[in-house]
């Protein structure tokens, strides 16, 4: 090996010192999602009415190949309905620990109510604190629980650490 | 059968009509005698109660249920009271086409009720029906059992205000000729604009 | 400002004025927030994704854990990436019980937390069960990302800021509380 | 008959419907309307195939085809609906054809048109016939783009079925199931055309069989409320198991999720219930999920009971019994509990060396027949039956199988693919025989609608009943013998104790003696005396009729066989009570007799094995929680004698045990191994006594005849305890478990006191008023319903386990409105 070939080695290295570094500096500047990225789930309302779009059928549960998510069903409130027909998902679950974010459910779901979203920040403490249920997935709820525990006791909002293409069914419903 | 203690039976006093009509079909038949019955009951009281409906039922061995089926197959038995004067508007193809759709939104607007009601006084009930097997003179309506074709809205007018009177007209015949054009585009949404009625 | 006012005023306003008090524990803290060694434990796919969290994109050094490192002496925090079988679960144990105190346990990916969709006899169904875990990193695999987020959640932890759902303080270190 | 199916040829008995032969060659033909056990009408039109026969010329010989020189085979020129055609000699029958799926397809596309797609929130789902037919036979995609017809969801036919009006195909299973199984017409087709809809006159629906339309209907039009939206049906654990409300022996399925039993549906015994079962069964399952339930043992610790380990229980269980000899120790188990059951109380009362063993209720006569007994298939065949007692209240399915005698229909042959689909021998609008069957109650009961010849006998008079009828026997045999014999002569006495006319009465004996086949279904009130028994039994030998006792709870007849029964007479159940010092009582409370409460207090010690903390439960020293008949493993004989399996389904009972369990943990504690510590050893026992294995009993069950009779047994009520103003009469529903079954209480409107208008007038009782009454001791609270049915000065109350069929007295003075008022809906 001789010297030329150094060299030609340092060259590069010396070369990449003059080069803008690749680093993203997560988590103050914001990781980039692609559009079709799966990570924790959102359940849906209707634009319109508001009203839940998921009906408590129980196929996602039946599709889930880790057996992630347990629905227990219930007849609507005719006078205030939860969501639209008869029967509403009286308890929705899904244990993100199981869950593989393979998006069955969403294909599984006849109605569209459940949707994987960006989030992927959801490490936690505790084995039980994954267990999400409907007022942890419901469109509109921004973060992962910690995330929101966090701002709660800081009393701040909850910032988070990436961004995506747009989702206009995950940017939440005013009503 | 609550109303059958209430409301008398209808064929406690009509033994010998109950035992002739019962008498055209074999035992095993006792079925079938449920159309001649309820046509009875429907000519008499121009509508059959559900506690006659029990009543047939016990008779012909059938549950009132059966009956109700039987009886809401046919569109001439009636389920609820109709009013004296009964008018049917015919609406299949042949009757539409000359103009019956407009015949029943005029006595609709005329009468102030729909399909299926009976006016305040109890005079008059509309219904639409199928096919009143007179295509050739439509638009037809059959008030109880009479014919009235060839309805215009003169001709309709005249009918509705002779009945209010309890006159029941007789069915004109219903002529060729030259002013079967004229009626008949009397009730035609597409030659009728609105009030030109009431220049002919 | 002078001496006196160091025994004048009060704590509040000295910190106001830029004076800092701190805990030895705090600082102590602090330090091994910063420097967190993982020991490799990568078991399957997981642990493709967490030597992306290595590489130059997001580079884990800039939280002081970059070097990985094979000997569990020399390390803080084991990684659990992948489905552990039960087989490995003895070595694994091992390899914990080899590392200095104080250490820390990320179980990374569902498969590490819950068994994830291999719910059979042969894979050990949360490695809690084996060692204790301190944080669980949701995903299939979890994005490098959600493994710097995982470290930045230890640091916290580490420093003694972390709490779970019913608001409960949790340990500096899981592995004291058993 | 030859036929060929596609490419099979199979022989056929004359008289075969083509959709049967289509199966029974292994092929699959598409149907909604057609449903086993009921008659066949082609309503759906989706079973068209294209079926083709040879024909004859005029001389009779086939007409033959050129080229091939066989007989030709002329097509029907349109499809035809198999379940209605007939198989004849050559017939072929083409059911894969493109020209028959494109008919398939059709039917399909044109029975979806007006089916809502909502089969998401369907219960059905999952298990619908019209999902799995348009999935195997349908084109996929629909071409119908206009609106469907919208009629009314969820419309509640009683108060446990939802009707679903938008779904219904029009199928006409459950109208002709009303017309046909039970024989009391409800449902019919209103309207015409697309506007057709089921409907009813009727309120509600007056049978005591609902329930089997949820089973029978294709789509989700008929649902069970009961399980409304609880669970889609591939989230269910399937369990088959035995019915125990009633001694009759249904075959059930039990349908549980998450640890929750949500409904119960029929299950197929061809020997004992087809598929039916009763609203009973069907829907008296919701106690079992009750909030109250008993979880854990409790032990009274200084005057408290607290929760305890089954260790700690048995221990002091160990302990408080040690000090007490065997006899002045008592173990009574509930007449529904499971043979293994039986074994292992056998094995304690021996290990503890007590006589003082029994099962309540207990009748005084025994439910075995002596002689000639009946199974239910005899029953459903018989020509000729006379029933004593209230059949429906009692055994559902007896009722049910005596239709079966009355359609003279007798049960259709098993097929390769099991129950004929279509069995054309049966007719829509069935003609029901009624003058084979006699009915005799001392109330109005409810299969008297169906009854050719009814008596209504005064209370209490079975023994004079029989009597009287053997008379006529008698008679009716001297005059057999010479004709000049005097012709049946019966004093007043007599005449009054038949409650029919003699012309009647002499025709029911002729009738039972001159059938081929006849039964004699004799109920609890005839068990209620030795004597009447005996009489039943007489008459019965005398007239040569098969006998079929109705007993009074599901293993009745099983826990007789094994001879659960005291070692003397003054040892049975109630003279326990009484005698011994020291009690074990599972599922039984008897302290709802305040008097016998009063006596418990002061025993030495009691143990109660119980769902709930019952009033005898609150006085125990030890309470341990039991395993409900959903819960249990083990065998069960019903009352034709057949051995029928049940099968514990996955409910979450807490630490509960079943009697078996009770004895291992007792065992353990005495350092013993006792036989009936667990099911196998309790099983070993069985198969040594009955020589079948009870692990290995077929769906249906094993008929065991006891070689030679069974051996005396001593009864519980001396014969002269006859006599009363209130009949506590069978009930098909559990009185001591309806209110916590909610559906069930909406649905009979509580346990209830009928009285004659006349007698509640003199009472000042209103109708719907609720009143609570001592009868017999214990205390009953009832609604009083009005019944012109119920004879003057009688009052009809349903019986509880402490409370036996039969006459008992209450005293009027404690006849009150109840102070806690039922809450009944309706």
């Amino acid at each position: 090996m001789s010297v030329l070939d150094i060299a030609k080695g340092m060259g590069v290295t010396l070369g990449h010192l003059f080069k803008r570094p690749v680093t993203v500096q997560y988590p103050e500047q914001r990781a980039t999602v692609q559009p079709r990225f799966r990570g924790r789930h959102h359940l849906l309302r209707h634009p319109d009415t508001g009203l839940e779009k998921c009906i408590g059928c129980s196929l996602c549960a039946a599709a889930c190949p880790a057996y992630a998510i347990y629905v227990e069903a219930d007849e609507n409130d005719p006078e205030n309905p939860t969501s639209a027909g008869e029967r509403y998902a009286k308890i929705y679950e899904i244990n993100m620990l199981r869950c593989i974010f393979c998006g069955f459910c969403e294909e599984a779901c006849p109605t569209g109510a459940i949707v994987l979203g960006h989030e992927f920040e959801l490490a936690d403490f505790r084995y039980q604190d994954f267990v999400y249920a409907k007022p942890d997935m419901l469109v509109g709820t921004k973060g992962s629980k910690w995330q929101r525990r966090e701002a709660e006791k800081k009393g701040k909002d909850v910032r988070l650490g990436f961004e995506a293409g747009p989702r206009p069914e995950l940017e939440g419903v005013d009503y | 059968m609550v109303e059958l203690e209430t409301v008398p039976p209808f064929f406690a006093d009509k033994q010998e009509l109950l035992d002739e009509i019962l008498g055209r079909y074999p035992e095993y038949g006792r079925r079938s005698a449920v159309m001649p019955l309820l046509r009875e009951v429907q000519h008499a009281e121009r509508y059959v109660s559900e506690a006659r409906l029990a009543e047939i039922g016990e008779i012909v061995g059938m549950h009132a249920t059966e009956v109700k089926g039987v009886m809401s197959f046919y569109s001439e038995y009636h389920g609820e009271p109709v009013g004296t004067y009964h008018l049917q508007v015919c609406s299949t193809l042949s009757c539409s086409l000359a103009g019956s759709d407009e015949l029943y939104d005029y006595l609709v607007e005329k009468l102030g009720i729909v399909n299926g009601e009976v006016d305040a006084e109890g005079r008059f009930s509309l219904q639409k029906v199928e096919c009143l097997g007179s295509c050739g003179s439509g638009p037809v309506i059959q008030v109880n059992d009479t014919y009235y074709e060839r309805v215009s809205r003169s001709r309709c007018d005249a009918l509705i205000e002779a009945l209010s009177r309890d006159e029941v007209p007789e069915p004109w015949r219903a002529r060729g000729g030259d002013n079967e054009g004229a009626d008949k585009a009397d009730f035609l949404m597409h030659t009728v604009a609105a009030g030109e009625g009431e220049t002919r | 400002m002078g001496l006196r006012d160091l025994f004048e005023k009060d704590v509040q306003e000295l910190e106001n004025e830029g004076i800092l008090f701190s805990s030895l524990e705090k600082l102590v803290a602090w330090g091994r927030s910063n420097s967190l060694w993982p020991a490799t434990f990568g078991l399957a796919c997981c642990a493709i994704e967490m030597m992306q969290s290595t590489n130059a994109r997001n580079d884990m050094s800039r939280f002081g854990s970059e070097v990985f490192r094979a000997s569990p002496r020399q390390a803080d925090v084991m990684i659990v990436a992948g489905r552990l079988s039960k087989k490995m679960a003895p070595i694994m144990r091992r390899v914990y019980e080899q590392m200095p105190d104080p250490k820390w346990v990320i179980s990374m990916g569902a498969c590490a937390s819950s068994g994830g969709m291999f719910n059979n006899y042969a894979i050990v169904q949360n490695v809690d069960s084996v060692v204790p875990v301190d944080i669980f990193v949701p995903g299939c695999p979890p994005r490098p990302e959600a493994l710097v987020y995982a470290v930045m959640q230890l640091q916290k932890k580490v420093r003694g800021e972390a709490f779970d759902q019913q608001g409960v303080e949790l340990p500096m270190v899981e592995g004291w509380s058993r | 008959m030859k036929v060929t199916i596609n490419d099979v040829s199979m022989d056929f008995a004359p008289g075969t419907s083509v959709i049967d032969a289509v199966f029974a060659a292994g092929y699959d033909v598409p149907y909604f309307c057609s449903q086993e056990y009921m008659s066949p009408i082609g309503a759906c039109r989706m079973c068209l195939a294209r079926v083709g026969a040879p024909r004859k010329d005029r001389e009779g010989n086939w007409i033959l085809d050129e080229e091939t020189g066989e007989p030709k085979i002329f097509y029907f020129p349109n499809m035809m609906a198999t379940c209605t055609t007939q198989v004849m000699e050559g017939m072929v029958v083409d059911t894969l054809s493109d020209d028959v799926k494109r008919v398939q397809n059709g039917m399909v596309e044109f029975t979806l048109i007006n089916h809502p797609l909502d089969c998401p929130v369907c219960d059905k789902g999952g298990a619908c016939e019209l999902q799995d037919r348009a999935y195997e036979y349908g084109t996929g995609e629909s071409r119908f783009v206009f609106d469907k017809r919208h009629q009314e969801k969820h419309h509640p036919l009683s108060e446990v079925i939802t009707l679903d009006r938008e779904r219904c195909i029009h199928c006409k299973r459950c109208v002709r199931y009303f017309e046909e199984v039970p024989g009391d017409g409800v449902l019919d087709f209103i309207e015409r055309g697309g506007h057709t809809y089921i409907g009813t006159l009727e309120d509600g629906l007056p049978s005591n069989f609902t329930g089997n339309i949820t089973d029978i209907c294709p789509v989700g039009a008929l649902l069970d409320t009961t399980s409304r939206f609880r669970g889609r049906n591939w989230e269910y654990d399937h369990t088959r198991s035995t019915g125990m409300d009633d001694a009759g022996g249904s075959a059930i399925v039990i349908d549980a999720r998450t640890g929750r039993i949500e409904r119960i549906k029929g299950a197929l015994n061809p020997e004992v219930n087809k598929t039916w079962i009763d609203d009973g069964t069907r829907f008296g399952h919701e106690y079992v999920d009750a909030d109250d339930r008993l979880r854990s043992p409790l032990v009274r610790k200084d005057g408290e009971l607290v929760p305890a380990t089954w260790e700690e229980a048995a221990q002091v269980v160990r302990d408080r019994l040690g000090g007490l000899s065997g006899k002045d120790i008592g173990i009574a188990l509930r007449a529904d509990a499971t043979l293994e059951e039986g074994v292992a109380a056998k094995a304690l009362a021996e290990a503890l060396g007590t006589g003082q063993l029994d099962h309540a209720p207990r009748p005084a006569a025994s439910v075995v027949p002596q002689q000639a007994p009946a199974t239910l298939t005899d029953l459903a065949t018989a020509d000729a039956i006379f029933v004593v007692g209230d059949v429906t209240e009692e055994v559902p399915i007896a009722d049910l199988r005596i239709k079966d005698a009355l359609k003279g229909v007798t049960p259709p042959e098993m097929m390769a693919h099991g129950v004929p689909i279509a069995d054309l021998r049966l007719k829509e609008h069935p003609v029901f025989h009624r003058e084979r069957l006699s009915v005799a109650a001392p109330y109005r009961v409810d299969l008297m609608k169906h009854a050719g010849r009814t008596a209504s006998y005064p209370a209490g008079g079975e023994a004079a009943l029989f009597a009287a009828l053997q008379a006529i026997a008698e008679a009716q045999d001297a005059k057999a013998e010479d004709a000049e014999a005097a012709a049946v002569q019966l004093d007043d006495g007599q005449r009054a104790a038949l409650g029919m006319s003699l012309a009647d009465a002499e025709a029911l004996v002729r009738g039972l003696r001159e059938a081929d086949n006849a039964v004699v279904v004799i109920g609890g009130f005839v068990l209620a005396t030795r004597a009447a028994a005996a009489a039943a039994a007489t008459f019965a030998k005398a007239v040569g009729a098969k006998q079929l006792i109705l007993g009074p709870m599901a293993n009745s007849y099983g826990l007789e066989l094994l001879h659960v029964g005291p070692s003397h007479d003054r040892y049975a159940y109630p003279g326990m009570l009484e005698g011994a010092r020291a009690l074990i009582l599972s599922n039984l409370d008897p302290a709802q007799d305040p008097d016998v409460r009063a006596t418990l207090e002061q025993k030495d010690f009691l143990v109660v094995h119980d769902l709930f903390l019952t009033e005898t439960a609150k006085i125990a020293d030890v309470v341990l929680p039991a395993r409900s008949v959903y819960e249990r493993d083990g065998t069960t004989v019903n009352l034709e004698g057949r051995f029928l399996p049940l099968q514990a389904a996955p409910v979450d009972a807490g630490e509960s045990e079943d009697f078996v369990g009770v004895v291992g943990a007792l065992g353990d504690a005495l350092g013993q191994r006792l036989e009936g510590r667990s099911v196998r050893s309790a099983r070993r026992v069985l198969r040594k006594r009955f020589e079948l294995d009870p692990a290995e009993l077929g769906p249906s069950g094993e008929l065991y005849r006891p070689k030679g009779r069974p051996a005396p047994r001593v009864s519980i009520r001396s014969d002269e305890a006859v006599g009363g103003n209130v009949l506590v009469t069978p009930s098909m529903l559990r009185v001591e478990y309806l209110e916590r079954n909610p559906h069930l209480l909406a649905l009979s409107g509580g346990s209830r006191l009928r009285v004659n208008p006349a007698d509640a007038a003199q009472h000042g009782l209103g109708d719907g008023e609720a009143v609570s009454l001592r009868v017999g001791g214990v205390v009953r609270r009832a609604r009083v319903r009005l019944d012109a049915g119920v004879p003057a000065g009688l009052m009809l109350l349903p019986t509880l386990p402490e409370q036996p069929v039969g006459l008992a007295h209450a005293d009027l003075a404690t006849l009150t409105r109840d102070e806690r008022e039922l809450e009944v809906a309706g």
